[in-house]
């Protein structure tokens, strides 16, 4: 099954450990956002929360592509990006609390985590106002002759707006190294793609732009995997834009506030049953490369991850109010 | 407030007002539909248009992709056509997606043809901070709106309001802009069983008062009004306006009104620099300054992009208590 | 050379007929933009002017396939449809003079013609603005079941804006019956179509909404009438959007600013040759269907008509100063 | 104005020196590079890059398509990726399309980071009427955009400032929006030799009087300095104040100078409803009220948008006759 996927063969015990490294990430997203959604019921998370549950193997999957130059922009529902990427549990929840010792000081909140060690750009919860950010990151790179590859993430729902159009174009044109992921999980909100686009082809939309495209099984982490591995590396090869679509689905509601009158439980449930978790452990397992130790002691780990980032995140502290105006503007002008 | 006697009156939160207003529209005018995302199959965002696509249809209660700029131009185009629509913006933010549409073609259509084509468009959104949203779902805009001459801009705080202000916006041949306020929707309050459509005209005097106008509008005339209550207990009497149309202003009421008490405070939820409150300042500085037996002063939201930590965001808005302290110094001083 | 035009087979009068009046439909736009640039060097046209020259048989061509119930919607380079659209040249002449009888009342100038009589809807200066704006005008068409089209004017230059895609979106979405009529003259302003768009076939591109598409040379009167006579048929009859893109060159400057440094003499030279009113002269008298005295005719009449329209422009007359105010909203609310 | 002697002078246009701070700009610091619709073969739309590209090449003086959003979004991440990108946008009324961008993006995002992520982004557009470009190419926006926490705002009105200001723009580790009224491009005056990098923090007392205060700024500045000159002849002295930031304000000069002259009018280009000129009548209420002897006053546009005609533009725009009668008047009166 690692055919397709990486370009150097690895050995057995290193396959061995790159899979489950790939499961424990699904599993660490897993839990933390089971972790979000039980504190949002606590109400020690605010505002919109919008929980990654279903989609975990596609962070996990196009991370592995992405070196720590590389940029990463993402949209409001990044708590897996976040955590895949780098940034500490604590921190991520720290912010959901509205901690200063969250990766954004408590200002972000879910939907806006930003870290600049690893090169983490949001959190953008303007749907589409992403893709012209890392365009111009892209750019930069370009125009400084760095290697680099900005991945971008988005949801299906936004390619109706102008900013993908605009984005697409300006990415191609002027081949620059961006790697659009776009996670299709068939609904923006309440709406449907075939409600919101005429044509639901997205590899086809992609094309027109002459962005080379791909279309991928978003439940599966190692086609996500492989996909990401190649378009990233034509991407850093100087080959220009590359759109890599996932497609997948969310298995909770689109926020906290929704109550899913858009689509079945019939049809939710038969996704579940693709569960990027259980059917990759079930592959591994028949493969041999999982145990149920492992599976434990992955568990175990993750839950111990969590639990003491919550910990943490309930110990930080807040902001002083008289801090209100800081970050407006910048304290000095530097240079 | 209303004259209606109480057996008449019935409880229901803004959410209900804004419903009933909008199914009554469609119910008494062919030409009348809601556009917007998710308005249909999910309810609307704040659930202000639930079930009503099961009463009219997909084609009346029409859910659009995500592409802001373009419906808001459908909207035009469809009261170019002799349709009536009410375009639904989710958030104040979004909107300015489509700030072109509105200020380039909506606001200037009449004016650029010469006085040929009228556009009565109808655009709602949601607006105002206190939900711990952050910064791109959270601004107080309808001021900033209110600056564009070619489109009239209201702002309902009462549950009266928030019913009858939509048929009046929909009878007008121009542009109206609606801004009902996110923290609004909950709020249950009485209203007359026969309420219905109400002017847009004028300003409203809710509280009268001798010893000081305090102007307001949205969800800070509701704390206005709550300061108002605080302060009578302690002998300070502040008569309480309710501004409703930002654009264009009622300045016949409030000018009146500082002419009699010779102080005024402006609450506002905008940012404080080039918001509508300094406009009302620099009206009330223009028109009764020899009545002024003290400067006018202005409540407003800091000027910073709304920040989500709870104790930031409350510190950020205009609170009760900043009021009442406030208008306690005001009233003493310069006496 | 009729196969393709017409549903119904004319007689061979009726034929000349109409060769010939299409023949002298773009000779009025060349006399009138001719007109045109002289009253800008004399200063009795102010502002940004974009003349037609060379584009005329899009124009004339398109508009055969639209009936009086249609709509149109251009662009700021509109001269020509909208004296073909049926706004007398007087009436545009007194526009672009700033004189109250113009068609916008002096209000527009050369970049904001309207006529509510035509249903000629601007006339709009924001680039790609219009698109929305004709889905709009469609999306009512269709509502109150009205078997309308809309035909909706623009440069290559839009495709690039945001507006482009959304539009197409929803007009091919909702099957919406919009004529798009892409003016591809290779330029706008100075930026080469090859440099602004990673994929220069803009058939592709509509083809990637699904919206039936095709490619026509525009410096062909009888092609671009076929062709418009075969889309707005497929359009009228319920099928969706069509877009048509007609292959032309602008013969002058961008606008009267503009010295033309980005194109070559000799492109510019090499497409004169293929000047529509010039090629089509001349088919017209190989096939015997146009004599010299006719062509004369022709002239003289144009030249007279222009002539007229200038005297009456000059004759026309200022906007008092204190209706400025006028026009911004509505002197009554109607219904 | 300048310290330097004569011989040092030399006569250039506003639209000179814009070129020669551009110039200077990509010389001295690599980083920089400029972008926007025609900027670089057409030699930008005002003409103000003209030649540039010959210099510097077509990467660095870049070409956009039509796509504001896109490419002002393009400029926040190449801001975040290192480089100190110059966005033009051709006009104004044509950053609505990006409005998002920079409101949402641009101006939060230091903010939402919580301090990590700086935006040295400039981007300059023309703004302002007077040159009869009707109602989507005319607004002057500056004071409106200067509600917008997160930016700053200025406005060049004298050659020094045009010549200056875009240096030390580009040291600002924030976004600066700089606003070149189109009708001063064209405007000859001195400048010295070795002119440079300006502040962009303080007003500037550019005319000192003891009878009224005139706050102005952009083309109104020079308007409003000429009827200085002309009140001076009648024995009126009036001090004029060139605002020069809007976005902060610098209060302290505005207000030291009311509390001398105890008089103020305000010239603005701006519409007068929430303008940035109810801001400085509302700081001055707040600030010095207790020194004035009568209201302050403020001179704007009219509420339209633009219209065409030249003598309905003049009427709209504030003019130096309107200036001189009315500070005749508040001179006159409550004296
Ligand atoms: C410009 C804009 N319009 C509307 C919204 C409200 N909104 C938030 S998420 C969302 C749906 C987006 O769907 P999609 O892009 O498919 O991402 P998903 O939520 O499925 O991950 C909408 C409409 C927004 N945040 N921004
Ligand atoms: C949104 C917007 N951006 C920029 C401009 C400035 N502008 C006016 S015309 C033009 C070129 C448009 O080219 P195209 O669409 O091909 O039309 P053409 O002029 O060739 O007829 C530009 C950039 C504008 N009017 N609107
Ligand atoms: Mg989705
Ligand atoms: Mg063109």
């Amino acid at each position: 099954m690692n055919a397709q996927r990486t370009p150097k063969k690895k050995t057995p015990k290193a396959e061995r450990d790159h899979v489950l490294h790939l499961l424990k990430n699904m599993i660490r997203i897993r839990r933390l956002e089971e972790a979000c959604a039980e504190l949002y019921s606590a109400m020690k998370i605010r505002g919109f929360l919008h929980l990654y549950d279903g989609q975990e193997a596609v962070a996990v999957g196009v991370m592995e592509a992405l070196t720590a130059e590389d940029a990463v922009v993402a949209t409001y529902r990044e708590h897996g990006h976040a955590l895949i990427r780098g940034i500490s549990a604590g921190s991520i929840l720290a912010e959901m609390f509205g901690k200063q010792e969250g990766c954004s000081r408590g200002r972000g909140g879910s939907m806006h985590l930003f870290d600049a060690k690893t090169r983490f750009y949001g959190g953008n919860a303007i749907v589409g106002g992403g893709l012209p950010i890392a365009v111009g990151l892209a750019l930069a790179d370009q125009m400084q002759q760095r290697p680099r590859v900005t991945g971008c993430f988005f949801g299906e729902g936004a390619v109706a707006e102008g900013e993908f159009h605009e984005s697409m174009n300006l990415a191609s044109l002027w081949k620059l190294p961006v790697l659009f992921v776009c996670e299709n999980n068939l609904y923006a909100m309440g709406t449907a793609l075939k409600l919101s686009e005429s044509v639901t082809d997205l590899v086809r939309k992609a094309s027109s732009y002459d962005v080379a495209a791909a279309s991928v099984d978003g439940m599966d982490v190692l086609a996500v995997e492989a996909a990401a591995q190649k378009a990233a590396a034509a991407v850093r090869s100087g080959k220009g834009p590359h759109f890599l679509e996932c497609r997948t689905y969310r298995f909770r509601a689109h926020s906290m506030f929704d109550p899913e009158l858009y689509r079945d439980k019939a049809e939710v449930e038969d996704w579940k049953k693709r569960c990027p978790i259980e059917a990759f452990s079930k592959t591994l397992k028949t493969e041999g490369l999982l145990t149920d130790k492992d599976r434990q002691k992955i568990e175990g780990e993750a839950a111990k991850e969590i639990k003491e980032a919550v910990a943490f995140a309930e110990a930080c502290t807040w902001e002083p109010v008289e801090d209100l105006t800081r970050f407006v503007t910048s304290e000095r002008r530097s240079e | 407030m209303s004259p209606s006697s109480p057996e008449t009156m019935r409880r229901l939160t803004y959410r209900d007002a804004v419903r009933e207003a909008l199914a009554e529209a469609m119910r008494k005018d062919e030409r009348v539909f809601l556009m917007g995302e998710d308005v249909g199959r999910y309810g609307g965002c704040f659930a202000a248009s639930k079930r009503l696509l099961e009463e009219f249809g997909p084609e009346r209660i029409r859910d659009t992709p995500l592409s802001e700029s373009g419906f808001v131009g459908a909207g035009i185009g469809a009261a170019l056509g002799g349709m009536r629509p009410i375009v639904e913006i989710m958030t104040v933010n979004f909107s300015l997606l489509a700030a072109d549409q509105i200020m380039n073609t909506a606001a200037t259509y009449l004016h650029m043809s010469g006085g040929q084509f009228n556009v009565p468009l109808v655009i709602r959104m949601a607006t105002g901070g206190g939900r711990q949203l952050a910064a791109q779902h959270s601004h107080c805009l309808d001021g900033w709106y209110a600056h564009i001459p070619g489109i009239r801009v209201v702002s309902p705080a009462t549950h009266e309001d928030a019913r009858g202000m939509l048929w009046t916006a929909l009878q007008d041949p121009d542009p109206v802009l609606i801004f009902e306020h996110s923290g609004l929707y909950n709020l249950e309050g009485e209203l007359a069983a026969d309420a219905g459509p109400v002017d847009i005209d004028r300003a409203k005097l809710c509280r009268p008062g001798r010893d000081i106008s305090i102007i307001s509008y949205s969800a800070s005339l509701i704390k206005a009004l709550e300061a108002a209550e605080i302060l009578s207990a302690e002998g300070i009497e502040a008569e309480v306006i309710d501004l409703r149309s930002l654009r264009p202003l009622d300045e016949a009421t409030f000018l009146s009104s500082v002419s009699r008490t010779h102080r005024a405070l402006i609450v506002d939820e905008g940012w404080r620099s080039g918001s509508i409150s300094a406009e009302i300042s620099a009206r009330i500085m223009e028109g009764v300054f020899f009545d002024l037996d003290a400067p006018v002063e202005r409540l407003c939201s800091a000027e910073v992009p709304m920040p989500y930590a709870k104790h930031m965001e409350a510190a950020a808005l205009p609170q009760v208590d900043n009021i009442v302290e406030l208008i306690r110094i005001m009233v003493k001083t310069h006496g």
